[in-house]
């Protein structure tokens, strides 16, 4: 059965037990490269591996573009 | 002994900052970097769009250089704060242009919400730069705010427009204890090297660079007015003169 | 490849000439011509003085620096053919810089008696470059008689205004098929950039160097600018807009 | 079907208000009004100084005539409020002219205090029209705030160096809701005419007329050019072209 | 008393000369005279087409009013003779515009056929207005050979692009003594007020006026304009400052 | 015996029991063309009449002038 | 017979002996209102009487329009 | 005895039979560093020990100096 989350505005159903650096992974993100809001705290990179989703749970996940 | 620029505890030789939005690809931006020769090199946050596969910016930009994330897309002081938290966490370090615009046709800040996160993000340690409009009591406010610049506009930004704002540019060149860094709608070298040659302490651009025929040639260009600009500062100008003064000994030989 | 400066037959890097007037001591120019990168130099004729000692500035330019001798003092063409070989005599080569001015509160050229002397010297096998109020068919003229480059003014000599007459000097770039070298007026560095991103090929600029605080700095300056102004040129600069043009991203993740 | 300037409740046909201050005798406003044909009329409070007599300066301006006094001395919003009313209190009615200030070399206004001191006038019922820096996101606030017009400066206060914000003020012609009027800087006729072209509502002269060695002739000359530049903003005026364009047939006879 | 403009042996009150080509039907003059009180009109010499029945514009325009005939379409000094006489012959006196022009892409007059079309001229008892480029030694030519005036441009003919030329155009005012009316390129009324308040003596304006969508609004405003520089001029405006100058009393009450 | 007062900054000595309108007209000032603010508050002018003066009291006494 | 004449430019085929006036009139041209060049010098309106056309003879008819 | 000549616009006095490159050497220039025109004519450096100075002869001796 899967959950349903919400990552940058979009709902998006997902298996149970996701961990955050799983779902990084499942997008071929790499975790250096992206910053991540967790329910609107900011997720230190160090806690993706002990973060497991959950129902409802909001995600932005976001990186470093050119900008002036 | 060198005139160098002191900005957020950094001495750097460097007064052109440059932005790396606009670019066709981000593998043009090292080049950019190189024949710019800037030491501080702006970027953005944005969500991640899972579609479509994209480059890493950071990737492209050389260690030795300050990144300076702004604060684009917010439109108060709580969202500017947020993204600067996020652009720290994604490991941009403590610099940050604040940018709070809510105008969208010309993109001018807000003067009020930007002393407001100003205020907060200097407290959490972080090295401010506000963009502002050219309006001396905001910058005042932000230099007790303790701003570590202030980012005056020239025109609109994108425009391309040039110094437009020179006259109250120069009022806060003369009666603000900051640095000012010229910030937005600079179109040509010409305009970055006036603003230079007034007393202006550095330069930033974007568009004029990206939007180029030539990106590289014109960060190099844009790099040699600067230059330009500062010395001809520092070389203390002439005065002008209503009537002609001969270049050549007129008292000539001819009867 | 490289964007070279061809001039009377000569190509150069250097697309700014300088003037040798008015400095306080001749030993300076060395340094003058060091730091401002010029190939050409423009130097003037007069009496000896047997009551003064004065140092002969010829020792202070290097040999491989184009001299340019000016006809400065001539009032008419006759007068200005005269100064011409006796410039060459002198040892100055055949390049001449005419400049024919009978006004002496501005110091504005004659473009009658200039066109006279451009002919005569033309077909005395002079490398003729006429200093010229921006008139675009006394220009044409001057083509049509043979003349190397035209020089247009952009405010009255020694005066540091700027390049005032922008409008007409635009329309030079665009009609004659000859360089256009703005010469006079010049102020700042910003001034002489201006004039190289709209095309003009060369500045000539002696009393915004001479009358600075800190002359060798300002040449400095001033051979940036140039090469800034001259590479935006080449770079294509964009657009310019009425409105703002967002260099970040802007749609945003925040709701 | 008449073109008539809307301020305040009024409807009126002048769109120049005039200062009264600077004039070495207030016996010269009365002519000043007439040749101005000004329908508002600035004035400031201050002590009495018991040591000289003076005059009464309302005894010199008509009773038709709408006052404006405004807060000139007022630091911060309080003050503001405090003088505007006292400025009613004195009879001038319930217009006021916000001006606070805390920069003694250019003069420049405060936003935030005057935004303040807008909102609670506002709700004691005046007329408010504050003097501002031209800034989008200031002015969009007293828009909010329930100001009757905005006020932006062309230049500092008495400076008479024109229109030079006209960057800024272009914007807030196009994006504010409100009569737009040109304050303070305005120093020749020329400028107030290209305001009004701009679409600027009106104009507020005091030092460019009190400071000509004739001040009912400039007084007068400003009339006309506000109504020039206002009647060529409604005539509509035609494209500018890089190039020209005839006016006269050229399809000539001539062979 | 009165400040008449002295032209060509008439005195008149008004300062502004117009133009009657470009316009979508010759029935709108009178309403355009009428509107702009001009007291010279320019009109031109064409070939009649056989094939098109048109007007004559000369049923248009009043008695009183004095023609001034264009030699438009010539391209040296002799063509400009003879439509000069031509124009006599059709009746339309003895004043004449000399416009001698050869380059067809900005209409820029040619300052040599324009002195000896002058000369000629003047010999055969012709009242003789040169247009042309704003060249110091042409006028001082032209003031030699009998002109009635000289009238430099402004800015490209049509191109309704302003004063461009100012800095050309004040040495004019200052060194010619012959009235200097600008002709060419104004395309608003504040540049024919700024010309004015420089001390050029008329202004003549044809496209700025023919191509606004109100074309008798515009011409009202263009008058009133030409009026305000006048007396702005003869009014002696005060000095302009690099800082502010309180025009309300600072010493204020409030401690 | 005299009571002093505070009079646009300055300190004066007045008699006791004066009113505002004895003072102004003591300083030859038309009541109708000035504005009086009678320890910080703004007195009408109907009240000037009725205001007696007392030990230290703060009048400012302010009057219309030319501005911009 | 014709003969042939240039107007403005252009060849044109009159009769003989027409006067300038009658040209004109043909063209309906209203003599006040015109000037004419004949064979390049400028003809007083009191000659178009007078002058009688020839083969080969040159005529300009111009007249004032607007100009600047 | 000697001859008049004028020098630079100035009379001078200088003796008899004094070539240019006499009159140079007492002035202390340098021949190379100078140009001299000769009644009129420029003199070729070459000629200055040829050229003998008679009354009346007009010289102009210039040099190379700063300019814009």
């Amino acid at each position: 059965m899967g959950i349903i989350i919400t990552v940058n505005g979009k709902k998006e159903t997902i298996e149970e037990n996701t961990r955050i650096s799983d779902f990084l992974a499942s997008k071929k993100l790499n975790p250096d490269k992206v910053v991540v809001e967790y329910n609107q705290d900011i997720l230190n990179r160090e806690n993706f591996e002990n973060s497991v989703l959950w129902e409802n749970d909001v995600l932005e996940i976001l990186r470093i573009v050119g900008g002036g | 002994m060198d005139d160098l620029f002191e900005l957020g505890e950094k001495k750097m030789k460097s007064r052109l900052i440059i932005g790396t939005g606009k670019y066709s690809s981000d593998a043009l931006i090292p080049n950019i970097i190189s024949e710019s020769g800037s030491q501080v090199i702006t970027v953005a946050l944005r969500r991640i769009d899972f579609d479509s596969k994209t480059d890493n910016i950071l990737d492209h930009i050389p260690e030795h250089v300050q990144l300076l994330p702004n604060t684009s897309g917010a439109r108060n002081a709580s969202e500017a704060i947020r993204i600067a938290k996020l652009a720290q966490a994604a490991g941009c370090g403590n610099w940050i242009k604040i940018e709070v615009i809510s105008d969208n046709k010309y993109l001018l800040p807000d003067g009020f919400e930007t002393i407001e996160a100003t205020k907060a993000l200097v407290k959490d340690g972080f090295i401010v730069l506000p963009y502002i409009s050219p309006d001396l009591m905001v910058a005042k406010r932000l230099e007790d705010a303790g701003a570590a610049a202030v980012m005056p506009l020239g025109a609109p930004i994108g425009s391309n427009r040039g110094l437009r704002t020179r006259e109250l540019v120069r009022i806060l060149i003369d009666e603000i204890d900051l640095p000012i860094i010229v910030d937005a709608g600079l179109g040509k070298p010409s305009h970055a090297c006036e603003a230079m040659e007034m007393g202006a302490d550095a330069c930033l651009v974007n568009t004029a660079i990206a939007g180029a025929d030539n990106p590289g040639t014109m960060a190099r260009a844009f790099a040699k007015a600067v230059q330009a600009g500062r010395e001809a500062f520092l070389a203390g100008p002439g005065a002008t003169s209503e009537f002609a003064s001969a270049s050549s000994p007129l008292t000539g030989f001819l009867e």
